[in-house]
């Protein structure tokens, strides 16, 4: 890659992000959906199975994680599907420039929109859930690694899944097996960190599958996205 | 040669009273067996049928055309 | 320089077009006609690479269109049926992010917009616009993005008399800029170059459906 | 052997090695089961620790072989569909899908009848049991993508990349759920691995219903794809003739 194919790579990332925050901005809907859903469905955990401390401490760690989880996946309806129906999409297709970069870049718009929120709003749902300090700083860190990987296997369901009409639960069908690693590190973090012990080697493996993500998704996602426009 | 290994065909059954357990998963077996082969079997015999009605329509189909131009 | 040799095509049952062989060079253009569902959009879209369920050849400056993909979208310019116009963002907004998209610095959107009659429109969000108006934003994409090949799919759809008239001229332009055009359009097509046709019914007729 | 794996590309060769090969197959199928099932009911030496209830093994890790070995297929196939195009792989990754989802449903439930008497529900969260869940999850998710699509040819290439990023999340999860149930659940595993202390004539019958299992799915495999040969061919004249004859002669 010669120096201003690069220069042009990143404008063209850039301007990918630029569209999208402009996007969020003209329908803020599909930012704050996602965070209306996690909050409200983790205060329903109290509301169902009783307020007293012990049972919320134990369950906060699954339920925050499970409900960003669920955010995330319901989130991601809005990542290809309007570019899908008016035809941005199949001119993204004929872009001269790899399409890799632009999935890349267009997945990393979405996360600062849907995924930043959710992270930064976990401890205050963290702390009405109970949950003991020393966990908080760990749900962040958990989080902060564990959405980025969320949303990139879910695009790569959402680029399957674009062409087909009223195709909202097929998706969660398609990729909340795939989410259980995330899942399963994620509160490991968590117990690991409120029971005091040693959580880095957990971080290290929730590193390892981000950077497998990172690498290898886009290749999915892109193959996906010719399927669907095909 | 390895022996019998109940001393009579009630034990068998019995199974060291393991019974409801062990031939629950044999009958599963053979549903198992029966889903692997029966469905193409049978969806063999549709398609042909299938296939032999739309041979005949596509002949009746080309007998018009021929007459026709 | 685009050639196809012996494309074939099946849909759901139905053999599109079988042996269809064409080229085209620089300065010629080919109208694409067809009674509706004879498969015009599919040989449109099966040249630009996005519908990939085909058999044979095609090649763009000699070279089979697998290897040349970059060069190939960097030179051609489709428009589909779908005016690929996000309806909350302004025309300029739609325009600016359509050349960097294909990593061209945004010429003067301001005089693509004017080209087609959308002179301070460029603020305007687009949900606001009527549908003959988005498609002429749709539109002034051509003249943004330099491209040596035009696929135009139906592209007078919901444009009015002067707008047609206009198309017309800049695509005869065009043409004779050593632009090579292809198209699709259902009305009498006035261009004073001459403009070569496949017909996908005619070919059909010929060659029968069932022959392979 | 490039000659051979060319040919099993066309179908219409594939059709008629799958007919050659049924008979041979059937046979060789039922002979297998049958011994092995009886063997292992009737003759195999009951386990040291856990009686009779042993002899569900012999339906449980075959079918625990045959749903990974149905998935790395399919995986196989998928990478043709994507790679080299060959529409035959596509034709057999259909095939095979039902017939892992059944061994996978096998699993599970003799898993859990396996472990009823040991620990006193009919579901724990075992290591293997629980990644074995997941996998059947991530199998209907191939299914019911397929059947998603009205198009065959993107059914065809979004299964495959579905079932490619299926086989490469497959290790991570099974890892990562081994990982989880040490952390909750200590030493609840299934106990299998632990039954070196019986004489060897135990594993016998598992040889038997082992190749037994593999013959039954070629059936399986051989007759979905002929079925699914004759449609997408429908057209040729070799599949006209062969309708021909067959409803000539019923």
């Amino acid at each position: 890659m010669t120096t201003e194919a690069t220069a042009g790579l990143a404008s063209v990332m850039g301007a990918t992000i630029r569209r999208e925050l402009l996007l969020a901005m003209r329908s803020p809907g599909d930012v704050i959906n996602p965070l209306m859903f996690f909050i409200i469905s983790v205060t329903l955990f109290p509301l169902g199975g009783g307020v007293e401390d012990a049972f919320l401490a134990t369950i906060a760690p699954g339920v925050i994680w499970v409900t960003a989880l669920l955010a995330v996946m319901l989130s991601l309806d809005s990542l290809y599907r309007a570019d899908y129906e008016d035809g941005n999409l199949e001119q993204l297709l004929m872009s001269p420039q790899p399409l890799y970069f632009l999935v890349l870049s267009k997945v990393f718009s979405h996360w600062l929109m849907a995924c930043l929120p959710i992270i930064v709003l976990a401890p205050v749902l963290a702390l009405m859930l109970k949950l003991p300090a020393a966990g908080i700083g760990a749900l962040v860190i958990s989080l902060a690694l564990g959405t980025p990987i969320l949303v990139l296997i879910g695009a790569i369901g959402m680029a399957l899944t674009v062409g087909l009409s009223r195709s909202g639960l097929l998706l969660a069908v398609l990729i909340l097996p795939l989410y259980v690693p995330v899942l399963i590190f994620g509160t490991g973090v968590v117990d690991a960190a409120i029971n005091e012990m040693a959580y880095a080697g957990l971080l290290a493996l929730m590193g390892a599958m981000l950077a497998l993500a990172i690498s290898l998704s886009p290749l999915a996602i892109v193959a996906a996205l010719r399927i669907s426009v095909n | 040669m390895p022996e019998f290994q109940f001393d009579s065909f009630a034990a068998f059954l019995a199974m060291g009273d393991y019974a409801i357990y062990v031939w629950p998963v044999y009958i599963l077996f053979a549903l198992f067996f029966v889903t692997t082969v029966l469905p193409p079997i049978l969806g063999r015999r549709k398609i042909i049928r299938q296939l032999k009605a739309r041979l005949e329509r596509m002949e009746s189909n080309m007998a018009e055309q021929g007459e026709g131009n | 320089m685009l050639e196809a040799r012996d494309l074939y095509c099946e849909r759901d049952d139905r053999v599109l077009f079988q042996h269809l062989d064409f080229s085209l060079c620089a300065g010629q253009s080919i109208q694409v006609q067809g009674s509706n569902g004879s498969g015009k959009t599919t040989l449109l879209r099966i040249l630009c690479g996005l519908n990939r369920d085909y058999r044979g050849d095609i090649r763009w400056q000699g070279q089979p269109v697998e290897k040349a993909r970059a060069d190939f979208r960097a030179q051609v310019f489709y428009l589909g049926h779908a005016p690929a116009i996000n309806r909350s963002l302004s025309a300029a907004e739609n325009l600016r992010w359509f050349c960097a998209s294909r990593g061209v610095r945004a010429g003067k959107i301001r005089e693509a917009l004017a080209a087609f009659n959308l002179q301070g429109y460029d603020d305007v969000p687009c949900y606001m616009m009527s549908a003959g108006q988005q498609r002429r934003v749709s539109l002034a994409r051509m003249k943004l993005v330099p491209a040596a090949l035009w696929i135009l799919d139906e592209p007078f759809t919901a444009l009015d008399r002067k707008g047609v008239s206009e198309l017309e001229g800049m695509l005869s332009d065009f043409v004779r800029s050593e632009g090579s055009l292809l198209l699709t359009t259902h009305h009498p097509l006035k261009m004073d170059c001459d403009v070569g046709t496949i017909d996908l019914d005619a070919l059909i007729q010929e060659r029968g459906v069932y022959d392979h | 052997m490039w000659q051979w794996l060319y040919k099993l590309g066309s179908p219409r060769w594939f059709y008629e090695l799958g007919e050659r090969s049924l008979p041979w197959l059937w046979g060789a199928t039922v002979f297998l089961l049958a011994v092995g099932v009886v063997w292992g009911l009737a003759f195999a030496p009951p386990d040291y620790q856990m009686g009779d209830n042993y002899r569900i093994i012999y339906m449980h890790v075959p079918s625990a072989g045959l749903m990974k070995g149905c998935f790395y297929m399919m995986a196989i196939c998928s990478a043709a569909v994507l790679i080299w195009k060959i529409k035959m792989a596509d034709i057999v990754a259909k095939a095979i899908a039902p017939i892992g989802v059944m061994a996978t449903l096998l699993m599970l439930a003799s898993g859990s009848l396996w472990g009823i008497p040991t620990w006193g529900t009919w579901w724990i969260w075992d290591a293997r049991l629980t990644s074995s869940l997941l996998q059947f999850f991530i199998y209907m998710g191939i299914i019911v993508l397929r059947s998603a699509f009205d198009s065959q040819d993107s059914a065809a290439r979004a299964c495959a990349v579905l079932t490619l990023v299926g086989v490469v999340n497959i290790p991570i999860i099974e890892y990562s759920v081994e990982w989880w149930n040490t952390l909750h659940q200590g030493a609840s595993s299934l106990g299998m691995r632990d039954a070196s202390a019986n004489p060897p004539e135990i594993w016998i019958p598992a040889f038997f219903t082992g190749f037994g299992f593999i013959g039954l799915f070629f059936i399986g495999l051989i007759l979905r794809s002929q079925n699914e040969i004759l449609l997408r061919e429908r057209r040729t004249q070799w599949v006209r003739d062969l309708v021909a004859k067959e409803t000539a002669g019923a």
